[in-house]
Parts: C-alpha cells; sequence; structure tokens
C-alpha cells in the first residue's frame, strides 16, 4: 500500500492520533497506555496486516524514555514506525506487545536489560545480555568508573 | 510390494550417494597437487604481502630521514580507541617565529583495529601502511611504537606550508595503501 | 636357524626345540610367553603409533593439507613425539569421579585389543595361538573393549562422557551382531572358524572371489559394521566431537588418553586384519584358479608383505569412510543396523548356507 | 515449548532432569554462546539460549564516536558480513546528509557485498559440515574462501574486518587486478560449487539428518523476525535486496530464493542456492563498472540533521537494521541496530522441541549463528 493510502487507513482508525507520512516511513505517536491495543489492531486488521516486527528499540531521551516500534506488512508490502514516550524516567513501564510478536519478547529484553525499560506481562523478563545488579548501560546517566574511559 | 521396492531403492540411492562423496575426496587423495597449504616460516623469503596489506602503521621516512609530519593532531582525533598519541614540541624556526615539530608520534599497535582512517585523514599524506605482520612479542610494551625515527626532521616543502587541511575535506587521490 | 621368508613354521619350530633342549619344560614355556609378549608389545606400539600417523596424511591428503612434515622426514616421527608429549602430560584427578573404576578403563580396552591381536596369522607359521575357535575368539575379545568405553564415560562423572559411554554401548551391542553374521558366511564357508584353516581354504582363491555375490555383501557388511563396531567415523558418535566435546574420554588427559587413542586405532587394525584374513585370504596371495605361471608369480611375494598390503588397504577404506561421510545420529544408527544390516546379513547367511549345501561354490 | 525461568532449572535438576550445559565453550557453538539443555536419554526437553558472553556494548560506544569511526565497530558485529554492515551504516549516513555516491561505488558495493556472502555461505559450509561430523567439508569450505579474501587483502588490505565501505563512498580505489582476480574466482568456483553438492547435499546421512528437522512455518518465521536464508527456507520473502533495493541491486536480475519446507534441509539449499545467485549477479556488474571517483565529497566533519534515521540492508545472515537518532551532532544520540542473528538466534528452542542432542548440533549449524553479532 502507498504510503499517503496507509496515512489515510490509519487516520480511519486512530483519529485522534496525528499521521505523519512525510518522512520516508508513515509515523505517528502513540500514547504509552495505548500501545498494546494499537498494535493489536495494526497486526490484526485486513487492511494493514502488521504481522512482522522488525525492529524495536528504546531511547533515553533525559527527561523521557521513547519506544519505538518498527512494522511491517510482508503481505502487503507497507511499513509504520510508531513512537511511544514514557514519561517517568524514574520507573519506566511499558505494556508488552510480545503476545503479538514472538521477537518482541527478546527484543523487549534486550531493552530491559539496556535500558531499564519493565514491561508488563512480559512473559520472561530476565536480563538477557547483563548480570543481575549491573546498571542499565544505555541510559544517559550510566556511569561505569572502572570500564568507561572517557576521551 | 511398493515399500519393498523402496527399501530396495533406499540402499541403492544411499550407496550411489555415498559414493559420490567417496569420489570426491578420493580425487584429492590421487592429487597430492591440489595441496594448498603453505610452509609458513620456510616461505619467508619468498611470502610478500600484497602491496595494501594493513600490517601496522608507518610514518614515511624518506632515505635522507626526512618525514613530513608536522604534528597537527588529526590522526589522533580521528582515531576511534586512542591508539595515536602526539607529542608536539615547538621551536623556533628561521624567521622567528615559534613552529610546531612533532616530538613524538606515539602508536600502540595493540590497541590498532587497523580501520585506515588516520591514514585517510592525514592531510600530510605522512602516515601509510607498512607490511610487516609479525607483531608476536612476549611483553606487550613492544608493541607501543614511536613512529618518528630518531634524529629524523619534518621536509620542508619550499614554497608556504599549508595550514593543515580539515579532517576529510579532500578525497585523497593517492590510494590509502601506499 | 632355519629361516624361510615364506614360511615362518620352521622357524618358530626350531626356537621352540632350542629352549626346551636348554631349559626344564616350565621355564621355557615362560621364556616363550615372555618372548611372544614383548613381539606383541612392540608390533603394537609400533602398528598403533604408524597408523596415527597414517590417518593424519591420509586425511591431510584428502583436505588438500601436507599434513605432520616437521618432525623427521616426512613428519615421520611426529608421533612418537607426541606419545613422549602424553607421557609427560599431567594425569588430571577427577574429584567425585569413581577413582579406581575411572584408573581401570583405558586397560580394560587396551587389553581387549592386545588380546586380540594375540590370534592374527601375520604370516604362515607366524601367529601366537591358532584357536580351533579363532573367529569367535576374536569377536569375543574385541567386544570386552566396549566394557572399558562405558566404565570410562560412567566413572569420569561428566554428563558428556557418559552419553558418550551410552550410545557407545548401545551401537556396540548392536553392530556385533553384524560382525558376527558377515563373518558366519566365511565360516559356512570354509567349515572351520579356525584362522589358518581358513586362510588355507583360500590358496586358491580368495573367499570374497570364490563364494559369488553374497561373500561380497557379507564383505561389505563387514566393512561397514566392524566401522561401527570399533567406533570410527562416521559411526563415530561416543566421541562426537562436534556434539559431545569428545565422548567417553572427554575427562581422560595425559597417557589414559593416550591408550584410549592407541585403542580405537588397533581395534582398527584388528578389524582390518580380521577383514584381510576371512575375507582376501590374509597371507595367502592372490591365486586364479589353475592358472600356474601367474600363482607362481604371486607366491613369490612374501605372506607378510601380502597380509599387510591387504590390511592396509582396509585400514584406508575405513579412514576413506571417516573423512567423508557426516556422522549419523543414533537413530540412524540403529535404523541402519536392525533395518539394512541385519535383516540382509540374515538372508545372505541363508542363501550362502544354500549355496553351500547345493555345493555351487568355487572349490 | 515455554520459556523456563532459571529458578525453574534449578528445581528441574533436583526432579532428576539431566541438564547439561552446551557452550559457553563448545566446539558446535562457533564462539561463546551458552545452550541449557535438558535432556531426556537423547531426546531434548528444552533448549534455553543464554547469550552475552561477547556483550561489548557497541551501541553505547556508538555514541560517543563520529560515523566515519562507527564504521569499523560494525566490522564486529557480524564479521563474516563485514562489507554489507560497513555498507548499512554508511547508506545511512548518505542518506541522511543527502549526498549522492557516483555509480561506480555503488557498483564496487554490489560487488564486495555478494563477494562478502559468497565467504559467509562458504564458511557456514564449511562449518555446517564440521557439525554433521565431516571434518573434509570443513577444509573444502576454508579453501575456497581464501580465493575470495586474497581479492579482499589485495583491494584493501585485510581480510577478514574490512572497514573498506565509509560514508561517501570507499576508502580508497580498487585495485587494477579486482575485476581479473574475482572473475578467475567465479571460474573456479564455479567448478568447485558441484562438489559440495556432491559431499553433503546428496549424501543419504545427510539428507536424513536435516530433512524434517526444526521445521518453522512461516507464520512463526515472521513472528519470531527470522530473517535471510533461516526465514526464506520457511518462505518467507524477507530479501531487502528486493524489498527495498539500495546500491546497485535495482540494476541486476537476480532470484530471491525460496523453499517451503521450512526445515534445516531447506535453509541448507536456500545458502548454496544463494551462493550461485551472488556469482550471477557478480558476473552481471564486474565488466560494467563505470569509470569515477570512489567516493562523494563529503563534509570534514559529518554531522546528521536532528531527526531519526533508518537503514536496512541484506546481509550474508538477514536483515540488518541501522537506526539512528541524531540531534544535529556529529555524534549519534542513540545508534540502534537490528541484527539478523539476534533474531534468528532464539527460534531453536522452538525448534529443536522433541528433537535429538544431535539435532540441536544440526539445527543450531543451519541457523548459521554468529555470536558477536547477537551480544553486539
Amino acid at each position: 500500500m502507498e504510503k499517503e493510502q496507509l496515512g489515510l487507513v490509519l487516520a480511519e482508525l486512530f483519529p485522534t492520533l496525528e499521521i505523519n507520512t512525510s518522512g520516508d516511513s508513515v509515523r505517528f505517536k502513540a500514547d504509552t497506555a495505548d500501545i498494546h491495543k494499537i498494535a493489536a489492531v495494526l497486526r490484526d486488521d485486513k487492511r494493514l496486516q502488521f504481522d512482522y516486527l522488525f525492529n524495536l528499540y528504546g531511547v533515553d531521551r533525559e527527561d523521557r524514555f521513547s519506544m519505538i516500534y518498527g512494522l511491517e506488512s510482508t503481505i502487503l508490502g507497507h511499513i509504520v514506525v510508531i513512537e511511544t514516550d514514557i514519561a517517568d524516567h524514574d520507573n519506566p513501564i511499558i505494556d508488552t506487545v510480545s503476545d503479538l510478536w514472538k521477537t518482541a519478547q527478546y527484543q523487549e529484553r534486550e531493552v530491559y536489560d539496556l535500558m531499564g525499560v519493565k514491561f508488563t506481562n512480559h512473559p520472561d523478563l530476565r536480563r538477557l545480555f547483563l548480570e543481575d545488579g549491573w546498571g542499565f548501560p544505555l541510559r544517559k546517566d550510566y556511569k561505569d568508573d572502572i570500564n568507561f574511559i572517557e576521551r | 510390494m511398493n515399500s519393498v521396492g523402496k527399501y530396495f531403492s533406499d540402499i541403492f540411492y544411499g550407496i550411489k550417494s555415498l559414493w559420490k562423496g567417496l569420489m570426491v575426496t578420493g580425487y584429492y587423495f590421487v592429487h597430492p597437487g591440489t595441496i594448498v597449504t603453505q610452509q609458513y616460516p620456510e616461505n619467508r623469503k619468498e611470502l610478500k604481502m600484497f602491496d595494501r596489506f594493513k600490517g601496522e602503521v608507518i610514518l614515511k621516512h624518506d632515505e635522507n630521514n626526512f618525514h613530513s609530519c608536522n604534528g597537527c593532531g588529526i590522526c589522533q582525533l580521528n582515531c576511534p580507541n586512542g591508539s595515536i598519541e602526539i607529542i608536539s614540541d615547538s621551536v623556533p624556526n628561521e624567521d622567528g617565529k615559534s613552529e610546531r615539530i612533532i616530538d613524538k608520534h606515539i602508536y600502540h599497535l595493540s590497541m590498532c583495529t587497523f580501520c585506515g582512517l588516520c591514514i585517510k585523514s592525514c592531510p600530510n599524506d605522512s602516515l601509510a601502511w607498512g607490511q610487516e605482520f609479525e607483531h608476536a612479542v612476549f611483553n606487550r610494551d613492544v608493541l607501543t611504537k614511536i613512529l618518528n625515527k630518531p634524529g629524523s626532521r619534518i621536509k620542508k616543502v619550499p614554497k608556504e606550508p599549508k595550514a593543515p587541511k580539515p579532517v576529510t575535506e579532500t578525497v585523497p587521490t593517492s590510494n590509502p595503501a601506499n | 636357524m632355519p629361516f624361510n621368508i615364506y614360511d615362518f613354521s620352521g622357524t618358530t619350530k626350531a626356537i621352540d626345540q632350542f629352549l626346551y633342549a636348554k631349559m626344564p619344560p616350565t621355564w621355557a614355556f615362560v621364556t616363550e610367553l615372555a618372548i611372544v609378549g614383548v613381539i606383541i608389545l612392540l608390533v603394537y606400539a609400533v602398528v598403533g603409533l604408524y597408523l596415527v600417523y597414517a590417518e593424519r596424511k591420509v586425511c591431510a591428503f584428502m583436505q588438500n593439507r601436507v599434513g605432520p612434515n616437521r618432525v623427521g622426514k616426512w613428519g615421520l616421527i611426529q608421533t612418537i613425539a607426541d606419545l613422549i608429549k602424553l607421557l609427560m602430560k599431567e594425569l588430571v584427578v577427577i574429584r567425585k569421579a569413581d577413582q579406581l573404576l575411572f584408573n581401570i578403563a583405558p586397560f580394560i580396552l587396551i587389553i581387549a585389543s592386545f588380546m586380540a591381536i594375540a590370534a592374527i596369522p601375520f604370516a604362515k607359521g607366524l601367529h601366537a595361538v591358532d584357536f580351533n575357535i579363532g573367529v569367535f575368539y576374536m569377536m569375543a575379545v574385541s567386544s570386552i573393549g566396549v566394557i572399558g568405553t562405558l566404565l570410562a564415560g560412567w566413572s569420569s562423572n561428566s554428563k558428556y562422557s557418559l552419553i558418550g559411554a551410552m550410545r557407545s554401548g548401545a551401537q556396540v551391542v548392536s553392530y556385533e551382531l553384524s560382525v558376527g553374521l558377515s563373518l558366519l558366511a566365511v565360516v559356512i564357508f570354509s567349515g572351520s572358524m579356525q584362522l589358518s584353516v581358513i586362510i588355507e581354504s583360500q590358496a586358491n582363491g580368495w573367499w570374497i572371489f570364490k563364494g559369488h555375490i553374497p561373500a561380497i555383501i557379507a564383505f561389505v557388511m563387514f566393512l561397514i559394521a566392524s566401522t561401527a563396531e570399533i567406533n570410527r567415523g562416521p559411526f563415530d558418535l561416543a566421541e562426537a566431537e562436534s556434539e559431545l566435546t569428545a565422548g567417553f574420554h572427554t575427562e581422560y588427559s595425559g597417557i589414559r588418553f593416550a591408550f584410549f587413542f592407541l585403542g580405537e586405532y588397533m581395534n582398527m587394525f584388528i578389524v582390518a586384519s580380521l577383514a584381510a584374513t576371512v575375507f582376501l585370504g590374509g597371507w595367502m596371495p592372490l591365486h586364479i584358479g589353475n592358472l600356474a605361471g601367474f600363482n607362481h608369480v604371486m607366491d613369490f611375494i612374501p605372506p607378510l608383505v601380502w597380509y599387510f598390503g591387504k590390511t592396509v588397504f582396509i585400514i584406508y577404506v575405513i579412514m576413506w569412510f571417516k573423512w567423508t561421510f557426516p556422522r549419523l545420529r543414533i537413530d540412524q544408527l540403529l535404523t541402519l543396523e536392525w533395518k539394512y544390516l541385519l535383516p540382509i546379513n540374515l538372508v545372505n547367511i541363508l542363501v550362502i548356507a544354500f549355496i553351500v549345501l547345493m555345493g555351487w561354490y568355487i572349490k | 515449548m515455554q520459556e523456563v525461568e532459571l529458578s525453574d532449572i534449578l528445581t528441574a535438576r533436583e526432579d532428576g532432569d539431566y541438564i547439561v550445559n552446551i557452550g559457553p565453550q563448545h566446539p558446535s557453538t562457533h564462539g561463546v554462546m551458552r545452550f541449557v539443555v535438558s535432556l531426556k536419554g537423547e531426546m531434548l526437553e528444552y533448549v534455553i539460549p543464554h547469550c552475552g558472553y561477547i556483550h561489548r556494548g557497541i551501541e553505547k560506544m556508538c555514541e560517543r564516536m563520529t560515523y566515519p569511526q562507527i564504521i569499523h565497530l560494525t566490522d564486529r558485529m557480524d564479521y563474516l558480513s563485514a562489507h554489507m554492515n560497513n555498507e548499512a551504516v554508511s547508506l545511512l549516513v548518505e542518506k541522511a546528509t543527502g549526498v549522492e555516491v557516483p555509480e561506480r561505488v555503488k557498483y564496487i558495493r554490489t560487488i564486495l557485498s555478494e563477494l562478502q556472502r559468497i565467504a559467509s555461505h562458504q564458511l557456514w559450509w564449511a562449518a555446517f559440515g564440521m557439525d554433521m561430523g565431516g571434518l573434509t567439508c570443513f577444509f573444502y569450505g576454508l579453501r575456497d574462501r581464501e580465493h575470495i579474501l586474497d581479492i579482499f587483502e589485495e583491494s584493501f588490505g585485510s581480510r577478514l574486518l574490512h572497514s573498506y565501505v565509509c560514508p561517501g563512498g570507499l576508502m580508497g580505489d580498487i585495485h587494477p587486478n579486482f575485476q581479473k582476480r574475482t572473475k578467475e574466482f567465479i571460474k573456479y568456483f564455479r567448478k568447485k560449487l558441484p562438489e559440495y553438492d556432491q559431499l553433503l547435499t546428496g549424501n543419504v546421512i545427510f539428507e536424513q539428518r536435516t530433512k524434517g528437522m526444526g521445521i518453522m512455518s512461516k507464520a512463526d518465521a515472521i513472528s519470531f523476525g527470522a530473517t535471510g536464508p533461516v526465514g526464506r527456507g520457511s518462505n518467507f520473502a524477507c530479501d531487502i535486496r528486493k524489498k527495498f533495493p539500495y546500491s546497485a541491486y535495482d540494476k541486476v536480475d537476480f532470484k530471491e530464493i525460496l523453499y517451503t519446507e521450512g526445515d534445516s534441509w531447506a535453509r541448507y539449499k536456500v545458502r548454496v542456492d544463494e551462493m550461485w545467485e551472488s556469482m550471477k549477479i557478480i558476473e552481471q556488474l564486474i565488466d560494467n563498472i563505470p569509470e569515477g571517483d570512489y567516493s562523494a565529497k563529503m563534509k570534514p566533519v559529518i554531522k546528521l540533521p536532528e531527526g531519526e534515521y533508518s537503514q536496512r540492508v541484506e546481509t550474508a545472515k538477514g536483515d540488518l537494521g541501522v537506526f539512528v537518532v541524531s540531534k544535529g551532532e556529529k555524534y549519534p544520540y542513540r545508534m540502534h541496530f537490528r541484527t539478523p542473528n539476534f533474531n534468528n538466534l532464539f527460534v531453536i528452542s522452538q525448534l529443536c522441541a522433541g528433537n535429538k542432542i544431535a539435532d540441536l548440533i544440526a539445527i543450531s549449524g543451519s541457523l548459521d549463528l554468529v555470536i558477536p553479532d547477537i551480544d553486539r
């Protein structure tokens, strides 16, 4: 589906959201609380069929966290990027989407491991790479006096 | 009947496929000319690395022990893992002005990842790749090298010494490997 | 002392008489045992070491490599250097291992192969013992080795070792059947289990040629089954270095490991000599029916050369298998035995019995 | 198969389950990867991958590096697809700064990517054969890969970690011998590739060990995000070269190899067929490399305008995504790599369920895992 057409469909489904079709892919910003609901609609709607979560990552914006989801439909061949802001920087919590896409389970574990974002309803939220008790290295305020060399 | 046929055709097909594999290894067994092993320490004399082989970073010196490094420090800035340290000095030149010259161009081979950014970014084209590849040593300190040879001096370009050019402004005309 | 390269029975008899003339009978007997033991030990060591060398060279050539070539000319004493290295290595003591069994296991393996080598006829009149149930003896003795493997895996208190040992147990027990049945084919043809009689019966042609297609089938079956019985690739599930790191001998080091290693190669040698003896006529030269001239030329080649030539050929074939094929999985291994080798062998035995009954084979 | 917690493993051990750690030091994990495996005899109860043994924090390091410097880190993720990793970052920087690279660069990048793909698949074939127990395969694979590494070494000095593709183009021009040597290699490898088939593909033991083993459905492949040959073995058309062509892929004619079986055999066949396809792509381009500069003019200090950028390329292992959040500085504010192996790895728990321990080795071999790419 073309970008503009996809934008129209999305606008119809989510009238409250602002759909941006100007970049290389369609993007919109969603509320943290709605993310699972929106994701479920995106996956199951016949016109959208976003069955492939190609990417999921978090950004520490110092006052808040952003979670960015990249979705692709392998059937219809279109892409959408969803961004959501988690306002609470001290204790970031968001709903999991791992029940919709299995790959999300591991990508969310990675985000939890490196960034400290907690996912509610995640079946197995453990650290993936680092030991328990390690900090969250991708946070901007992460300090490691021993292994970190500042230049 | 069908399954009996399949039983025997399986055996036949299996033996045939195994025989094909045996022929490949058997062919190489009786053709010692196909051996590709290099006899390394023995062939040291004939062993020549490719011209562009990235063995280590060297500072080019000519036969009169001149190099072209003016100690601008751009290679140090561009190095992603701090394997280059420049210690520069200033001495008065013939006009009486103080001029920066290089005191020590320190290169930590043990930290180098051979990305080539120092060589690419050098404005005076004074760094190059050396072909030396036998870097194994017993003491790590040996891998910290001072690239400017003792007593070497910067080669004076007769006309106006150009200010160091920005990092990757120009595309280097010569290839980075020599 | 009479010495004849074509017949060692005179030589051995002369030594025997000499000893009995000089000593009381008990001492003479003990001396004979000692002499035979030392000779076999020497043969064992030399053959074992050079089989390792041969294996490394063969696989190197198949893999476009040169193989060992640094120690000695063409690396000929490489394996001796390796042996010295292994002798000097520490014997790691595994905590919580069953020390007694852990230490015994390599010896069981090596003794089994040592006993088997005693019955091998190297040349006419050159074998330590000539049982009238030689084939049976060889099979019985060589299957003692699996006890060593099982003990090694069980006693080293390692999970990889235990899996390897259990695999090896299942494998050897199943393939023992096929080895026995394929040997039985020739036993039926020759009508004897005595190895010297089996060899003598091949004076006018080897059983693989005289026994028509069933003998060839039995020979191929024997090759496959015995490769499996000695745990060599592609049936090296007990070691399976890509799955179980080293299988049953993961925890062994130094000379104990060397024992396993040597034992494996000697088993290969024993199996190859058994195949050569039973199917390819042992030390018997290649004879074709009544072609007197041709047979005479063949007779000129000493029996030791014939014997070692045939054995080396079969060893090469076994190595060729190992370095070509991927490893089987345990269920494939058992399928191969119980669904293919065993039924074919049984039918083969029936066919051979029928042929022998009707006298259709070349006598 | 449900995911099992670490605490469950500990209690399970008391229940008498036979827990075996395969790795982190194991010949068949191809790196420091650890599978916690529970066995019932030879049968696998469950497999839990544990990663992180070579986590180096590349994403964090990128936040302190300029874009040209980041290139050399990407080499060290999937070291068998070093060119494609470099290319991903370079393409992203070029896209963000609006630089148009010369045609010559596009052609060379495509040829290099395909050579690298062949080299990666050769090493995979070699290692897969070795996992299966056929040690000779290992040497044949490496022998043929050596020719590609020689081509690389002659042109840009290094054999494994090239850092050759850089934002704006290439670090230097290709060697004059490059075309000749590449053509020689193609001629050579067209003769050698059938040997691979004779040694493994047709082999009855190999066929039985791979056919029907570790079947992954297309829906699972998509849901797990398993891309590259792993996904294509399950009929998941995930080739970025076809979907979003970059460099010179829009100018060449090639097939996307798809198999429907989804088992180890299909994944194996996809890779072998991809080697043939890659050779075809190289043959189409090698004689037509246009003359021109090997690099576009880049600013001395590359700064990406504020915004978020993404670029996906097809490496030898699958869909590599590079995602950058830039605040207009010379360093990225946040850099994320969506690596193919990370997503391909976690399929293994599901694929191995109910198979034997030897199948774990075969299946993880057929996934072609490169561990540094998982851990980053």
